[in-house]
This record gives C-alpha cells, structure tokens and sequence, in this order.
C-alpha cells in the first residue's frame, strides 16, 4: 500500500467510555489490554504496517499519557523513522479550537498537505478484524473510488449489534447511506470503521464540514456530502469483534479460546506488533491444571485455570481456582482465592482464601492496582 | 564527558563444535537456551544492565543467525547513534586479509576500534556462558584495588578443576600463578573467561603478544602470564552464583533442565536483572481441555494438547493430544504428533516427531538429540 | 551523572508567553528557535546527555504539537531507548485536576517511584548556560545536601534583571530564601532555575504543598518549606541567558557574535544536539557580502548580511540588505529587500524591493509563514 | 506481505588506490565529498529515497571509518528492527575463511543473507560514485521488458569510451554484446556497475561462477557475460544525469569543483531528493567582519576570517584573517594560518598551513594534495 497514509481516529468512540466501567477511567478504549499481551490498537497499526503503510497518525483524544507510554517511539512498529513514521495528535486546548473528530482533522491539515501519499486509510480502532487492506486498496484504485466504506455482512438475530454503523445499499450494491441498525432486519451490512478515501476527497470533505458547521464526525460529514462523491463498498468476510462496552469486550477477548478466531487475528494478517515486555517464559508448577486457556510470558501458574485469558507476568497461587476470567497484566490470584466470571485490571489481586465471582453477562471488575482482601 | 569509561569486547566467535547437531548452522553464541534466549543474550544483557553502553561483538564463525539475532542491538538497548553496539569481523588492509587467530589477537585486530572509543578500562566477556554478572561490581574490586587486571574466578568441583584454567592467588586476591588444565590443581578456583583489563596496559601487551611469533595469541595461555611475569597488578575477583559454560550435549540438556529446579539459583522472574532477547512477537500460547502440563516451561506461540511434564519448551510448539513430552528440551517450531513419547531428548528446530514414534525411556541416562534426519544417542 | 534523573518543567515560564509577541503563539518559549539551527530546550536537554543523563521527563504544557514534532521519538539525544529516555507528560485535562508545576509533578508520582535514579535535577529551559553539572552534582552529593539551588551572580546597573528570582544568601554564604530583584542592588545573585534535589525530598515537597494547598509552582513550595531541609547552593560562573521576553530573546541570539558567548554555548559543555534536516552546505555567490554572522546550513547567499543570525534552508536574493537581524529557517529575503533590526520567524519572507527597519530595543517580528509584499 | 521486494547489495569493500592519500585509513566509499558527505552517502540515501527496505553493505577493506559513519544506518533511516541495513564482512566457516575475491564472490558469499530475504529482484549497487537516481525507475524498466538483468548504462564522451565496459544492444535495448575496455568502443554507452537481477536467475549463476576455477569472479568480466551466452533477456537502461567514478586525485577535485559550478547538474537543494549524511552535531559556521566569501560552500562548525573563492568547504575549518585559499577542497578540521595562500588545493583532514606558507598558483593547471607532512603535485 504505497501512496497511503494510515489514519487512527476515534470517530464518536470517546462517548461510549463511560460504558467500561473503571476499566476507562485513566485509559481510553483504543488502549485496552487484548488478548493476553496486547492493547487494541495494537491489532490496528500492525495491520496497517503489514500492508506496507508507513506513516501512521494517531489522533489520541485527551487521556494521551497511556497513549505516549505505549506506542511512545513507536519502536515496535517500526515507525520510529526519520522521515513518515508515527505521528501523535492530541487535541488542541485553545479556547477558539471546535471538539470533535473533523476539528481535529482540521487541525492537522499541514501533516496532510506534507505527505506525498495521495490516498487515505481510516481506521476506528474499536473494531477488530483482519481486512485484507491489500485486496480493498487495489479495489479502490480500481474503481478510482473518492471513498471505499468497508463493511461485514452481520445475521444478528439477538439484537447484539444494535446501535452499530449499518450501510445502506441498493438492489445492485451500490452505496446510498450510513444508517443506524436498530435490529428490526435479521442481517445487515455494519460498517466496520474502516474507510479508504482519496486525499484530496478528505479533505475537501473536512473543510465544507468546518465551513458548513454542521458535522462533528467524518461519518456525518459524509452523509452530509455523499452525492458529491464516487462510493464505493467492499466486504470483509471475516470475523470481526466491537468493541463498544464491557461485556463486548470481555466476550471477545474470551472467543480467542475459539482456535479459528485466534489464528485469524493473530496470524492471517502477519504478526501482531506490541511493546515487548522481556518476560521469561511461563512457569507451570507439579499443582498446576490448566484448560482452554491462553496464557502469556513470564506467569507462574500453580492453581487451577479454565477458560481464561491470561497477561504477561500473572501469578496463580495454589489451590487457587480461575475461570472464565481475563487476568491483566501483573495482576496476582493468591493461594486458596477462587475468581469466576471476573476483569482483573493490571497490578490488582486477590487476597488469599476469598472468593470472587461475577456474571457472564456482566463480569467482576477488579480496578487497575486494587488489592481486595478478606475482611 | 562520562568517567570510568569501560569499553566490552564480547568473543562471540567460538564454534562450539562439540554442541555437535547444535552448531551446524550458527556459531556457539546464537545456540538457543532456556525457552527463548540464545546464550549470547546472558552476556549481552548483563552489559545492558550493568550500563555498559559501548560493546564490540567479535565475530568470526558464520555469523548469519546471530547477526540476525543482535540486529542492530534494540532488544539490549544498544541501538545508539553514538556508541552502542558494534560487530567486529575480520577486515583487510593493504597488507591483505587476517583472520582472527585467538582471543588476544581478536583484541588486538581491533585495537583502531578501541582507541577512537578511548576507554579506561577494557572488559573481556565471552558469549558462551549462562550466568548473570553485575560487573561494575568487578570494576570496583579492580579501582579499589589499583589492579592492572581483574580476572573473574568462580569455585567448581574440586574433580572438574582439571578441566579449567586455576587462578592461584595470595589471601589478598593477588594473581601468583596460572594454572592452565593442571593435573594436580592447588585450589578449585577457575576462571571465568571474563577480564577486566586497564586499557593501556592492555594495548602494550597486545602490540608485544602480535609480534610474539611463538604465541598462540589467546588471554590465557599467553597474555596474561606474560603481564604476570613483568609483575604486573593481577587480582581474582570471587563471582558467586550461577555459572556454566555449555559446552557439551549433555551440560546443554543439564542446564535447561536447571531451570525448572525449584532450587535453581538462575531467576529468571528478577525484574531487576531481566535478560533481554529478540522478540518473534507471537501471540500467547494455548493450553487445551486435553492439555496436562506439569513442572514445565513454556513459551509464546506453542500450542499444547498432549501432555507435558519437567520440560523446556521453546516458541511455535504444537503437541498433538495424545503425545507425551518428558525431560526434554524442545526447539523452536516442532511438532510432535499424536501418540508419540519422548523422552530425556533435545528435539531441535522445525522437527516432526512423528505419530507413534518413541525416543528414549524415562531414567535410562541418555540424551537423545532430535534432528530432521532421526535422533542420535548421547 | 548516574542515579540522577532529569526534569525539565516551564515554572512559571507558561505566564510569560504573552511576552514575546506573536512567536509563541503556536509554541512553548522553551521551543523557541535559537542560535541558528536549535531550539531553546535542546541546550537543557544537550547538557543533560552530555553529563550522563539517560532519563528525561519533559512537562510539556499545552502548545504540545510543537514540543512532541521537534523532540518526537529522541533520536537527536539517543534517547530512543527500550529502558529510561525521553518522556513527555502534557497536562492533564481532568476537570478534576488542579493546574501548575506541583499539581503536574505530583500526576507522575509513578514515573518517580519507577525510576531507581534517587537524584533529581530540574532545570527552566527559559535559562541558557553551559553549567558544569558534573561539578555541582558532587557537590550536592558531597555535602549530602537535601537541594542544591545554582545561581549566578548579576551585576545589574541597568535593571536588565528586574523581576528575576534571587537567592538570599546570609553572610556564610549560607541560603535564606528565595526573592526576587527589584533591582535595588547593583549586584545580586540570580537564581538560574536550575536544581539537584534528592528524590525522596522532592516528592516530600509536592505532597505537602498538594495537602496544603498554598503552592502552585515548586518555588513557592520551597519556600513555604525552607526550614525543612538542607539547602545549599552552587555558583555558577560562565555566561548565562536569561529568555523571558523578546528582547531578551533577540539579544541573546545576537549575544552569538561574540565568540566567547558562542564557544562556551556551542562548544564547553559537549555538542548540542538537535533534530537533524540534512540540508546541504550553504552556498555564497560571487555578489555575497557576509560580515559577522553565524549561519546555518542549507541557505543561498546572494546578498547582504551584517550582525545576522540565519537558521537553516534562508534565501537571500541579489542586492538584498540584511542587518541586526534573526533569519529563522526556510524564511526569505528577496532581491533588494532591505531587512534592518527584525525577527523573521520560520517561512516568512520579505518581497522584492520591500523595507523592513525595526528598532534594536523592540526588534519588527514577521509572523510565521506570512509573506510580506510591495503595496 | 510487500510485492515486489527489492533487496540492494552495495559493494563497499574497494581500496580505491589511484586515491592515493585520500585512502590511507580508509575504504574508497568512506571518502569524504561535497562538503558534508562521503561518497557511498550517495549509494545509500538512493536506495532510502527509492525505498528500498533492505539493504546489505559488503565491506572488507579498513572497515572501521566506514562502519563509524554507517553506525546503524540512521542518518538513512535504515535503522530497523526488521530488515534495514546490514554489514556484510567476510566470515569463516567450518571449510575456514574465505576473503571477497571479486564482486560476483561478496555476493555468492551472502547467499545465505538473501536466502533469509527471500527478495524477488537484487540491485548490484557501488559504493564508489556520485549520483542521484530513482531505482524504481530501473526497476519498472526492468519488469516492462521482462527482463532476467537490467543494467544501467550512461553516455560517456567517445574519448573516453575505451576507460568502460561498453554495452552494445539492439534497438529495444536488448544486450547483444560486452565490450571491456574497447579500443575501437562500437558505440559509448558504459555500464555504470548497477545491475537489476531476478534473485532466481543470479542465484544460478552465482553458484555456477563459484564453481569455475578459471573465473575471477567478476560481474562484468564473468557472470554477465556467462548470462549472455547462455541467451538470458538482458536489457540496458539508459540513465540521464550527473554521474562521476572518483577514481583519481584529478576526478575528485572535478566532481567537488562541479558543486559550485552554476551550471551543475547535481542540484544538492532539491529537497525530493536529499542526500542524507551522518550528523556531527557542531554549531553554524561563522564569517567575521573581514571575511571575504566568494563563490564557495561551507559547511557548519567553521570560522571564516580570511578571503575564500571558488572552494568547497567541510565542517570545523578554521581561515585566519589574512589567509587566501582559492579553487580548493578543503577537508574537515584543517586550519590555515593568516598569509597563508593556497590554490587548487585538496587539504586533507586536521592538516595546518603554516603562516606564510604558499600551495599552487591560479591556473597553474596542478592539482596539490596537502597532507601533515607537507603536499604533493598531481
């Protein structure tokens, strides 16, 4: 994908962190932790690097310090570059400057202008999947499309996708609008977030957005324009997660126990970059009984755990019981403990002996640092 | 502008034949360790920790995999603009081509590279050991003690010291003999390989070693005894903890095994003194409902179905429900199928055991070393 | 300087901004172009590095896009490293969380705890000195003082100095207090916002200026907590500037001429470092008439330039006059131009023909990419 | 998952002797050039503007220099985790050591480097000229015509014809014919040492070549030629810009002069196409109030008090009021003393002309290298 720079935007992610209990408190949604040693965004900008894009900005909205702590130089990815690389954007604190993702796009019209790439990838890392970027890029250059919207086809028969982007589209599939499920369809096309647009379209479209002053999003500021402009659509046919509250997030960090699903987002796209942490390898002791469970480095692992998500450096005391459980980073089960249906946030435990259980439909969370104990 | 400046030279050029099937492809340095290390990476990382922060790597013996593995030195930090991390092959001059042809002569080809850094004080390491070392802690014994070098010594079984080079010494730690392989040792302190040198003395005694054309060039059997012969400041710095030089098939398979040892002194788990390697940045491994894995390390990217016990394992393992591992060390990237039994065995990279086969009996004293081509029996 | 971490922090430097016309509009003072091809904060940043330094925390302020453009990933500094190196803390943006030095040091109690540094060294980069910190770090650490306070001692007939901090030293020599000079004295001693504090004591100070709620910026709380501790000072002898306003600003880059000024700056400490541009060496026509003037890479010399600063990539046209003047990069004097006592900041240029005088107490200030034109 | 994958192989290991002084310490491509630069800076910055990912750097002759000023690859964005820039040294392996005996033998050495790579096309670049070229260019010719070699040729005056590697084609291009050093050249297109091979194609006949005890190994002198009997599709490619092989004292003076040169076609401004260089960190340089400046280039760090015209200077130089330096390359951290006058000059780095001392006359037509011991006349 030369010729295209990676954008990473929050689009109106930033209102539903509210719907994250504490886990959102000091972070936002793109930084929670996946998948035993990754943050979501993680899965974003290692597809976008894997598809050979090399400058990547991120606009971080306000919670920036966890932000500058992970991606920081960008090592990882490859992006600390000396020229393109990784760019970081949080918002401006003027008084005069406007909210919202097409102010913020406004606001950096300069790095656009810079870039020698031509074409625009778009991404709200709040979806997970692994598009082939290639296949939809050549597509679009193809067709010599203004914008490609990329969506996945969804039977959602209980209502789960609700509130989600829907594409709307004619007899012949060609593109007519963005509307909103609200599950009255078994099937509907969901926009993924994801959107490939010619530079020159972008922004064209943010500057009538800022002079109209009518669109706060990219997504409003294209229905707003949609009949000025050549749209395309492409489908992505794998599997995809949303993450937009508590219990998304804990079932799709638990469907990474479905073989299918792992090797998908953890391979088909070409490995996964994070910030390495130099653990040593997990160590399971003689006690230890482990099922269906995805551990990571540097745990010692003396309990029993079944149907877990297990971080980097996660201790497991004996005789302790955990299941269908998402132990972050560092966080400590103590001996004896038995935690069912729970969110351990990184560096909290659980003290000897006690007994924590959530549900499935709305799991246990143990804050970042909190140490529960025993009365 | 930083003091006590403390350039390492780190031999990374040994072959290690006698790893036999293990350095086929790589030198001695890049052979894997301990679930996802190489054994360089103990060295290299001490110097990290220990803020060394300029290191030359001497290489020499097909150095693919391990310039692969160094990179340009991110995983250890070194990858600097100024300083950091340099490999140091053989070169050429109008007087044609040299291969290095000891230890002493490695140093003294790259004596160029030494004097633009203009260290105070030169540290010797090899990359062939397992041991973690603080060694600003040998630099300060040698400061305190105003010594020319400071040699690294550690205790071994009385019955080994044969084996090893023997440091005799005053009681105030003061070289009075070299002792290279003696038959009738007087003590059982050996060196470690690892010298802490004061760059000009070391520089007049490498010019005089080249032109020695008697000398084999190598530290011990030729340098250092010639520095104490001039009466040169020589002290032993007793090294107390984890050491081993795997050197052999067997010590290979004893030291991994150490490190599931409820009493292994090697902690791997000190957040203090990580050991740093190059990430493969795979995901975190999965342990099935048939899985039974018991007293075992286990790294990213393995998937274990069958059952594992008192094992080492490396990255990208598949173990097939059904197959059973037993006081083995397993390389990178194997598969062992179903109903397979291994046992006591080191199965090296990208191997196939396949169904039904059977390698070795638990407790029958042997090593067994896995290859494409079948096993062999050490 | 090992076991010493260095942080940089505004003070109340964010105050003075208004200062300086319309140059800090869009950047922090500390980012203010200086000397040709640097920003003030790489000296303060240089110094560190240079005496062993290898973990820095910048306190960015708001205007961060600037800050976070310029010293990006560290590189310039090798401080693009895996463990300790760069890091960047903006403000922030709770409406919870109180404003000013102590409240955004006590935001990273977790950065001072994770360090294993127990020395702290805290500089203003509004102070530009080439301070031996070597020697005062053993002196601090000699004395086993609790703070050691670095200032300079002003000859001040013309009240240059007025509002600047003073140390109030006793007849031993010994600290008293902090105040300011009203410029009453001929001679004072001026407190250069440079400080060594043992950690342990630092952190002391913002708890309990945080429990008390009296002191915005760690001044006060020293103040307010003087008697506590320890306190020594160390004199600096060599040159120092002071940066608070634009003429302050625009006689220290001319101060450069001087060669004495320029090798210490330049030159006494180590190098100073700075983001790279690889622009290729400047190039002097067969009409140039250059005479006491620092110029950096990358410009065309075509016309005429006396008493000049001239940053990187400058364009000077044929028969253009150029006087007591600061040329920041990529700006442009064209032909016949004549450009007298003015600042041109970065992209500006002055058209054919045009006349520019400003006065050497309040020196004419082009505005960033404006393009001044012939009526 | 990039199509199309590129890896260069920039052959860095030439002495370049006719460079006699220039080349003493270091390799011909470490040689410094154009004010601020060495030349392979040209080489490398070529592939960092062509992006081209992987570069490999064969070097073998008085490396150090070299590697100081390559350090990571930084100053070209190479510094990568994955990938990037690697140095390519001559190493042993268990049949011993073998040194680079021609161009074709560094590359059949590094098989193994590309084999890792697994790239579709390998460039042949040379560290040792002065150019600016998109290689993506060669590389769409190269795939257009379906091409097993695309060779980049340029026009050279007739005279100078017999000095090349003339390459005689057809019509379209294609290469009916090498001509090494003709006397009677049939026409003057020269090879400019750049080849676009498919990996596959070169692989066979890298190791076809190392087979052949008559062969020197060479690219021009064997494989290409071997290639062209056997009737492989070779094109040429016809390359239109500044291009110079510094070979000699003369040259390298030249192709300096060129740069201030106002009808030069190496335009060092176009910020599209930058030459990217190790930074050496020194302020602007400084022109005092009697310095006279004319028609030259000068670099950061240097304080100019005297009269320069028509002359190219490095960084850290230092003119007295007084001195005269004319149509002279003046290399970093020289010093020239007030009366001095030199002219025509190349002075080497860190030299001092002595107070009164006079090099050379305008338009005396010599050439004067001036060294610490004194100068000498080409």
């Amino acid at each position: 994908m030369e010729n295209c720079l990676g954008i990473i935007t929050m689009g109106s992610m930033d209102k539903q962190e509210s719907n994250f209990g504490p886990l959102c408190k000091k972070r936002p949604i793109y930084m929670l932790p996946f998948g035993g040693r990754y943050r979501l965004i993680d899965f974003t900008i290692s597809n976008m690097v894997n598809h050979g894009i090399s400058t990547v900005a991120v606009y971080t909205g306000d919670k920036i310090r966890s932000t500058m702590d992970h991606l920081g130089n960008g090592k990882p990815w490859d992006l600390n570059r000396r020229f393109n690389g990784l760019f970081l954007y949080p918002p401006l604190h003027n008084s005069s400057s406007r909210k919202g993702e097409i102010a913020e796009l406004y606001s950096t019209l300069d790095f656009f202008n810079n870039a020698k790439d031509e074409n625009v990838l778009l991404i709200h890392p709040n979806y997970l999947g692994s598009v082939n970027l290639k296949e939809a890029y050549a597509e679009f250059i193809e067709k010599d499309s203004d914008m490609t919207l990329i969506y996945k086809k969804k039977v959602d028969p209980w209502g789960q996708y609700v509130n989600c982007d829907k594409l709307i589209m004619d007899k012949n599939n060609k593109f007519k609008n963005i509307g909103i499920n609200l599950g009255t369809e078994q099937e509907f096309n969901m926009y993924i977030g994801m959107i490939l647009l010619k530079k020159k379209v972008l922004l064209e479209i943010v500057k009538k957005a800022i002079e109209d002053g009518e669109s706060t999003y990219l997504k409003e500021a294209i229905i707003a324009y949609k009949h000025e402009y050549k749209i395309n659509t492409y489908e992505f046919k794998g599997h995809i997660e949303v993450i937009n509250d508590l219990k998304n997030f804990y079932d799709a960090n638990l469907n990474l126990l479905s073989k299918e699903i792992s090797q998908e987002l953890f391979f088909s796209g070409g490995p996964v970059f994070t910030k390495t942490k130099d653990e040593p390898s997990t160590f399971y002791s003689e006690d230890s009984q482990v099922y269906n469970s995805l551990v990571a480095n540097g745990c010692i692992i003396e309990g029993t755990v079944e149907n877990c998500i297990v971080f980097r450096g996660v201790k497991i005391g004996k005789n302790a019981i955990v299941k269908n459980s998402i132990l972050m980073q560092k966080s400590v089960v103590h001996d004896n403990a038995i935690v069912v249906n729970t969110i351990m946030d990184k560096y909290s435990s659980i003290g000897e002996g006690l007994r924590i259980t959530g549900n499935s439909s709305m799991p246990y969370v143990v804050e970042k640092s909190k140490e529960l104990r025993k009365d | 502008m930083v003091e006590n400046k403390v350039v390492a030279m780190l031999l990374a050029g040994g072959q290690g034949s006698r790893l036999k099937a293990l350095t086929r492809k790589i030198a001695k340095p890049a052979v894997p360790f301990g679930g996802k290390y190489r054994i360089i990476d103990f060295a290299l990382s001490n110097a990290t920790n220990s803020r060394i922060s300029d290191i030359g790597i001497l290489t020499q013996y097909k150095p693919f995999q391990l310039n692969t593995h160094i990179g340009i030195g991110q995983a250890w930090d070194y990858d600097r603009n100024v300083g950091g991390l340099r490999v140091l092959p053989p070169f050429t001059s109008e007087d044609g081509g040299r291969w290095y042809t000891g230890t002493a002569n490695a140093i003294f080809e790259n004596i160029d590279y030494l004097d633009e850094l203009n260290p105070q004080y030169v540290l010797i390491l090899s990359g062939d050991h397992i041991y973690k070392m603080d060694y600003r802690q040998l630099l300060k014994e040698h400061q305190e003690k105003g010594a020319d070098v400071t040699i690294s010594v550690i205790e071994v079984p009385w019955e080994e010291a044969p084996r090893f080079g023997i440091i005799n010494t005053d009681q105030d730690n003061k070289i009075v003999e070299f002792d290279e392989k003696p038959k009738n040792p007087k003590n059982n302190m050996a060196s470690m390989g690892i010298y802490m040198f004061n760059w000009v003395e070391l520089r007049k005694y490498l010019i005089k070693d080249s032109k020695n054309p008697n000398s084999e060039h190598d530290f011990g059997k030729n340098v250092l005894p010639d520095m104490l012969n001039d009466g040169k400041k020589m002290y032993s710095w007793n090294f107390k903890g984890y050491w081993k030089d795997v050197g052999t098939i067997r010590s290979y398979w004893e030291a991994n095994m150490d490190l599931i040892d409820p009493d292994n002194e090697l902690n791997m788990y000190d957040k203090d003194w990580r050991i740093y390697t190059r990430n493969r940045n795979l995901p975190p491994h999965y342990l099935s409902r048939s899985s039974k894995v018991r007293n075992s390390l286990i790294n990213e990217g393995c998937t274990v179905k069958g059952e594992v016990r008192n094992s080492v394992f490396f990255s990208d393992i598949y173990i097939e429900k059904g197959a059973k591992i037993n006081n083995s060390v397993v390389l990178s990237d194997s598969i062992v199928e179903a109903g397979a039994e291994v046992n006591n065995a080191i199965i090296l990279e990208g191997v196939t055991v396949k169904k039904g086969d059977k390698i070795g009996e638990e407790g029958d004293g042997n090593i067994y070393v896995v290859t494409k081509k079948g096993f062999t029996i050490e």
